[in-house]
């Protein structure tokens, strides 16, 4: 038994009025190894505390009850002033007398009288069986990984850069730029999206502090917040950075043309290209499941035109191990593949049947029609366009249960610029909802609704079938409440925006969680957004669900914020209060090891003496740095060899035992 | 290949060419059909409009005969497909269902067995190969629209033996027959069912839709595997037609009559002869009952 | 299984010849007809006194536990029950794939005396549904049928919302026999602690006293630290001494597991996922 | 009055609950903050996370005397440690159908999601929990009668 000091708070009359403290404190001075029990009405002002303190020092007290609030509240006072008298902080318990007792049980005195007793007793049993806690400390390399090189990760690169740390940007495309490059103009500004978006892409590539992956991928991921070690594969470009000026020669020789990427394959692009003419790096690469040279050994032609002789047909992928204190996911998104899933809309074998982003390239002045809004089969100008919204987004059925939130905005953008492009054009858009929360946002769409005169009509499109030259949109208008059928030259389909193909993988690799839609989940969503339950892992833009361009930019800079918090110090403390393993106990099971979110757990080799012979076997063992210390793990082990610190099995049994009394 | 066999009303009544030619192919292809015994009214849109117990009974109690055959049931009508296999999921499913079930019918019955489309059974189970291979008498000229109508492949997750949108069953039957399945809009449209007697107005120009697309899409005849759809696009061609203003003059095929064309049955054998739009027209003059040898290969 | 046995003591008898294996693990015949005991075969004659019938009851997966530390490799003759619960051990990383052997053996049932002394069907071979080995290298004979394997769940009994005082009753009586012997915890494959918590004393989870109370916790306590592991072999309950119904509870979690995460059976692939090792996000919630 | 109608009259219910800390446990503090009667008969024990609450403490309760105990955690989607309570639910499921097979009442044994912004129904929860224990009575089953 230690000695232990029981302090019953009156905090004014918010406990005492209801609570007998004077009966609590002396029915504390009974309890079992109890040295001094008294009471004070604030014991968490600057007198209360010295109480404390200076009873600890008379009675050389060992442990310290104090019967006061909820420790949500005051926990960390408490331990802050035992500390200060010389106790390890973690040698205090809370008897939660307000919120749980006065508060709640104001007309029956005498039963929350003995209730305090009762949950003073229960705290006193539960320090009793309390450890000293020491925090550990990791250090932390200074470095930030960002995958993803869209907009989101351009600006968390630049923001954690301008606070002086080094980072790099690692994305699988040629160039970085994400989805903005590819976009003509931006709600509801309607300024052009890449004259905002690549000054941004220079810059990020200019900074001293930032480093350019690009054509690469991510291999692996091993340890944790401020330790990763992180394996890249740069994938082999076939043109050395080092020599290419970008010059572009190699492009127009270039003699084969498959369709464009970049432009969803309304374009054409050679086979040693730059996805598009403002990339960053700007230089090319080749495209080896198309190059002639690569291939078949044949052609050749762009490294007998390239001037500086950067063309290496020898290229092979290259793999680089780095260490990084931290990473911010910006994968982003991918549009929703509706042709498999929609037949009635014609499963994709209608030509004129487009995607939104389609529809962004069609509009664009570097795209493939040079911004005139051409239909695809014939390049006729279509007059009368459908555009649909929800095309698998907010269906239980097909595609994607939720809402792909900028639809809306983009649909509206997409109706005015052909509206304004072909003026006597018919747009009729098809809608569940018109959501359109933002700053200038309604505006917006009411303009296009009544200045331009796009045709809303609430319903959905359930055929959309060829009829000669043109395509007849079958849907339904239920303010109208009738089937409404629209021949349309072209239609524009708004579908979901879905989280990356492979980004489920992504997540296991880097080691956090995702939902059922392949989105990355934060790890609280009201007050932690751009943190993942991984410590050290980081989330921006619509990885993490859909968003717009300024929402992703937030948080992106808030990622940001967080990454510079992280590495303002040297080293990070960590909580104590984690998981242990009893080698002694462990069998080695692995029972523990699913059930951990944060894949703190793994199982290693240690050595023993058994009966003077030497034997080798597997006990669990627990990762400090990425312990958060939650339990699950305390309950798979059948044999108690792994507890939970600060909660430890004695610990809360004893607190059953005497709550039980 | 052996099926406890549910022809349901129509094919005993408007539909007794489906039942015909079904009959006669299915001999042909030696897949043996034993009809059950005692079956009842599968309870088509009636019943689930009034009580979904009694739209799960009425099937359920067939399916109950059909298991004790113990056999797999081939159900050639599209909406007594539908309602079985609802009725057979159901109770497959849910066990409450299936007790439930077993007290208001006073037998047992497990759903241990499948139901089957007979379409699904004679085209997916049967082979394209060994259809083409029987083929003595290429139904080249037909360019046929196949139409598949509401229920035949709907809702997916429960039929789930073709597309929902873009079925494709009939389509390579007919090129397997050495017809042409053209491209078309309204495959799986509904032919306004009930709607063309009661409210004909709603009906009529549902069927005139489908007719003109399958037109304008150029075929010159139609192929189906659903008792009503098949009335509809035939007896009501004339109304439609009217609408129209357009003597549409597009003969209506039972899949099976196809078939049992292509493999030599008389137009007698299949029921041909009591169609409201004449094929033999078409027929004759496609020349599908001339010998190929001897055809004259027209333009 | 009887006509087993010659082709057994080649394959034992080879291994060990040829020095694949230092151990083999087999049945011999028992003080007793109708019992058998594990033989442990080191040399070639010692395979002489392997018997293989209807009453070689003992699982001798859990004996690998004593040979955590052996160097060699170690064969042992495995019924389907067995096989599962070796398939237990690997997935607790007990012992490793290719340090063992497994010679399959398909099993027709094991068969016991009744009260009135007449050899019938084993009681822990009801509703058995894995008679063949699950894993195996080399496999006896040919794979027989499972006999009942409908009746899986046949010993647990409806809970009775309105009997629940006789339930408890049962159950009290029951605990009141246990004299804490744990024959069931050695005899079981899934329990492989290094230290179980109900025999080390140095531990604050129980007190090792013999009374309704704390045979209870037991009771519960075990089946619920196997739940979703337990192998359904019956061997706990075959060598309780005062015949408690252990089953009956490892069976309801069994048959509870199937109702609420979907169907599962333990130590059958290695590999799957525990029920209590993972989740699904629309896991039913029957108790809101 | 015998002995036993004495100890009848006296009779109040013991409850113990095991609160996560970041939901349940701060939905109990805000009953407080929100003055949210309820009866005094339960004592709480602060846990980290509803999935650190092992079934074995819960047997415990019973066995010193426990006439109900109370597991609560985050709704499903919201722990703090984003998994654990799932974990949670599924042993506790599996828990709780064991403990009523053995002939325990199932109001005994109860779990509850509440969140740290539901104070009422932490009260509301307390409230009926005590009244359904009450109108059960002491809990003998699993007791250590010594």
């Amino acid at each position: 038994m230690k000695r232990v000091g029981v302090f019953v708070c009156h905090c004014g009359s918010n406990i005492a009025s209801v609570v007998d403290v004077k009966r609590v404190a002396e029915a504390a001075n009974k309890m079992q190894g109890v040295a001094f029990a008294t009471d004070y009405q604030y014991m968490c002002s600057e007198p209360g505390q010295d109480v404390i303190i200076k009873a600890i020092k008379e009675h050389r007290l060992e442990r310290v009850v104090v019967a006061a609030c909820s420790p949500r509240l005051h926990e960390p006072t408490f331990r802050k002033t035992i500390e200060k008298a010389g106790l390890n902080p973690y040698f205090v318990e809370m008897a939660n007398l307000r919120e749980h007792c006065s508060w709640v049980h104001s007309k029956d005195k005498e039963g929350a009288t003995l209730k305090a007793i009762d949950l003073v007793r229960k705290a006193v049993s539960k320090v009793n069986k309390t450890f000293p806690l020491f925090p550990g400390e990791i250090p932390v390399e200074k470095r930030c990984l960002i995958i993803g090189g869209g907009i989101a990760g351009i600006q968390a690169a630049i923001d954690v850069a301008d606070q002086g740390y080094e980072v790099v940007i690692l994305e699988r495309e040629a160039t970085i730029g994400g989805k903005m490059a590819i976009l003509d103009k931006t709600f509801p500004t309607m300024d052009c999206s890449a004259c905002i978006c690549t000054p941004k892409m220079v810059d990020a590539a200019q900074h001293p502090n930032v480093k350019l992956y690009t054509w690469s991928e991510l291999e692996s991921v091993g340890g944790y917040v401020g330790n990763f070690e992180v394996t890249i594969r740069k994938k082999a470009r076939y043109v050395d950075l080092g020599k290419c000026t970008g010059c572009g020669i190699c492009e127009t020789k270039c003699p084969k043309k498959v369709p464009s990427e970049f432009d969803f394959g309304l374009g054409q692009r050679p086979c040693i290209y730059k996805p598009f003419p403002q990339a960053v790096p700007n230089k090319p690469v080749i495209d080896a499941k198309n190059c002639r040279k690569l291939l078949e050994n044949k052609c050749g032609v762009c490294a007998k035109v390239c001037p500086t002789n950067a063309i290496n047909y020898e290229d092979k992928d290259e793999l680089v191990t780095e260490k990084f204190g931290a990473i911010i996911m910006a994968t982003g998104y991918e549009l929703y593949d509706w042709t498999k899933d929609f037949g009635e809309y014609g499963y994709g074998k209608y030509p004129d049947v487009i995607m939104g982003l389609q529809f962004e390239r069609l509009v664009n002045a570097s795209g493939p029609t040079m911004g005139k809004i051409k239909r695809p089969s014939d390049g006729k100008v279509p007059k009368n366009i459908v555009i649909v919204k929800c095309v698998g987004s907010r269906s239980t059925e097909k595609g994607k249960s939720y809402c792909s939130k900028f639809c809306c905005m983009y649909t509206a953008k997409h109706a005015t610029q052909i509206l304004e492009k072909i003026p006597d054009a018919n747009v009729y858009i098809f809608y569940m909802d018109v959501r359109t929360p933002g700053k200038m946002y309604d505006e917006f769409y009411m303009r296009t609704k009544e200045g331009y005169g796009a045709i809303y009509l609430k319903g959905q499109v359930s055929k959309i079938y060829q009829e000669g030259e043109s395509l007849v949109v079958k849907g339904e208008d239920i303010l109208a409440g009738k089937p409404i059928q629209v021949k349309a030259d072209m239609v524009i389909l708004a579908t979901a925006a879905a989280s990356v193909y492979d980004a489920p993988e992504v997540a296991q690799k880097v080691g956090f969680s995702y939902d059922k839609d392949g989105f990355f989940t934060e790890a609280h969503p009201k007050l932690r957004p751009v943190e993942t339950n991984t410590a050290g892992v980081y989330l921006a833009g619509c990885c993490q669900g859909p968003k717009d361009i300024p929402e992703t930019v937030s948080q992106a800079t808030a990622a940001a914020a967080k990454v510079g918090s992280l590495f303002s110090k040297d080293k990070m403390a960590t909580n104590p209060m984690i998981s242990e393993v009893n080698e002694k106990l462990c069998s080695g099971c692995g029972l523990c090891i699913p059930v951990c979110p944060y894949k703190a757990i793994e199982l290693k080799t240690i050595t023993e003496r058994v009966h003077g012979g030497q034997v080798q076997r597997q006990v669990a063992s627990v990762n400090a740095g990425l312990c958060q210390g939650c339990g699950p793990c305390t309950v798979a082990c059948r044999s108690g060899a792994i507890n939970l610190k600060g909660f430890t099995n004695q610990q809360i049994l004893a607190e059953v035992d005497t709550a039980c009394l | 290949m052996k099926y406890a066999y549910y022809p349901g009303c129509s094919l005993e009544s408007t539909g007794m060419e489906y039942n015909l030619s079904a009959k006669a192919v299915a001999k042909h292809f030696g897949v043996q059909l034993e009809e059950i015994d005692d079956w009842n009214c599968c309870g088509a849109s009636a019943a689930h409009s009034t009580s979904h117990l009694l739209s799960i009974a009425l099937p359920a109690r067939t399916l109950a005969l059909a298991e004790r055959q113990g056999l797999d049931v081939a159900v050639p009508c599209a909406a007594c497909f539908n309602r079985m296999k609802g009725a057979q999921i159901e109770v497959r499913e849910s066990p409450k269902m299936r007790d439930t079930i077993q007290e208001v019918i006073d037998m047992e019955y497990t759903a241990q067995y499948e139901v089957k489309a007979l379409l699904d059974v004679l085209v997916n189970e049967l082979g394209i190969g060994r259809i083409k291979e029987a083929v003595t008498r290429p139904i080249s000229g037909l360019k046929v629209a196949a139409y598949y109508g509401c229920l035949l492949v709907r809702p997916p997750k429960t039929m789930c033996f073709d597309d929902p949108e873009d079925p494709q069953t009939m389509d390579k039957l007919v090129e397997a027959l050495g017809g042409e399945a053209v491209n078309w809009s309204y495959k799986v449209e509904c032919c306004g069912a009930g709607h063309s007697t009661m409210k004909p107005s709603v009906g009529i120009p549902m069927i005139k839709d489908i007719i003109k697309n399958a037109k304008l899409n150029g075929a010159n005849c139609f192929i189906t595997a659903c008792p009503l759809c098949f009335l509809n696009l035939d007896m009501r061609q004339a109304a439609a037609g009217e609408l129209a203003k357009d003597s549409f003059q597009m003969p209506v095929f039972y899949f099976t009559q196809l078939m049992g064309m292509a493999i030599g049955y008389s137009p007698k054998e299949l029921g041909l002869n009591k169609h409201f739009v004449d094929p033999m027209k078409l027929l004759n003059d496609k020349e599908i009952f001339r010998h190929p040898d001897t055809r004259r290969e027209k333009a | 299984m009887r006509e087993l046995v010659d082709k057994a003591k080649t394959i034992a008898k080879e291994l060990l010849a040829k020095g694949e294996v230092d151990l083999v693990m087999g049945w011999e015949k028992g003080t007793f007809e109708d019992k058998t005991s594990p033989l442990f075969m080191r040399k070639p004659e010692d395979v002489d006194k392997l018997v293989i019938n209807e009453f070689c009851f003992n699982s001798l997966a859990p004996y690998l536990l004593y040979y955590k530390n052996h160097q060699g490799k170690i064969a042992l003759f495995v019924k389907g029950c067995d096989s599962r619960g070796v398939v237990r051990l690997i997935q607790d990383e007990q012992v490793k794939r290719d340090k063992i052997y497994l010679i399959g053996v398909p099993c027709t049932g094991m068969m016991e005396l009744n009260h009135e002394g007449q050899l019938v069907d084993a009681a822990k071979c009801r509703g058995c549904t894995h008679p063949n080995p699950v894993l195996y290298d080399i496999i006896l004979g040919e794979e027989v049928e499972a006999k009942s394997p409908g009746e899986r769940f046949a010993a647990v009994e409806k809970e009775t919302g309105s009997a629940r005082e006789e339930v408890w009753k049962a159950w009290a009586r029951n605990y009141d026999k246990c004299i804490r012997c744990y024959a069931c915890q050695r005899i079981c494959p899934a329990c492989n602690c290094r230290e179980c918590i109900f025999v080390d004393q140095g531990q604050e989870w129980i007190e090792r006293r013999v009374d309704e109370t704390e045979n209870g916790a037991y009771s519960l306590i075990r089946a619920y630290h196997i739940a979703g592991r337990c192998v359904e072999c019956g061997e706990c309950e075959r060598v309780c001494p005062v015949g408690l119904p252990i089953m009956k509870l490892n069976k309801k979690i069994a048959k509870d597991i199937e109702e609420l995460f979907g169907p599962y059976e333990a130590g059958v692939d290695l590999e799957d996922k525990s029920p209590l090792g993972h989740f699904k996000y629309d896991d039913p919630e029957e108790f809101m | 009055m015998s002995v036993e109608q004495i100890q009848q009259a006296e009779w109040t219910p013991k409850i113990v609950g095991f609160c996560c800390n970041w939901c349940s446990y701060a939905g109990a503090d805000l009953a407080g903050t929100s003055r949210f009667q309820y009866p005094s008969n339960i004592r709480i024990i602060r846990v980290p996370c509803s999935g650190r609450v092992n079934p074995h403490m819960v047997i415990r309760a019973f066995q010193k005397g426990a006439d109900g105990v109370l597991v609560a955690g985050c709704h499903p989607g919201d722990c703090h440690y984003s998994t654990g309570n799932y974990y949670a639910r599924r042993r506790m499921l599996l828990f709780k159908r064991l403990l009523e097979y053995v002939g325990i009442e199932p109001e005994r044994f109860q779990v509850r999601w509440i969140s740290g912004s539901e104070g009422q129904k932490f009260a509301e929860t307390a409230q009926k929990l005590t009244e359904q224990i009450k109108a059960l009575g002491p809990n003998r089953k699993l007791r250590d009668v010594r």
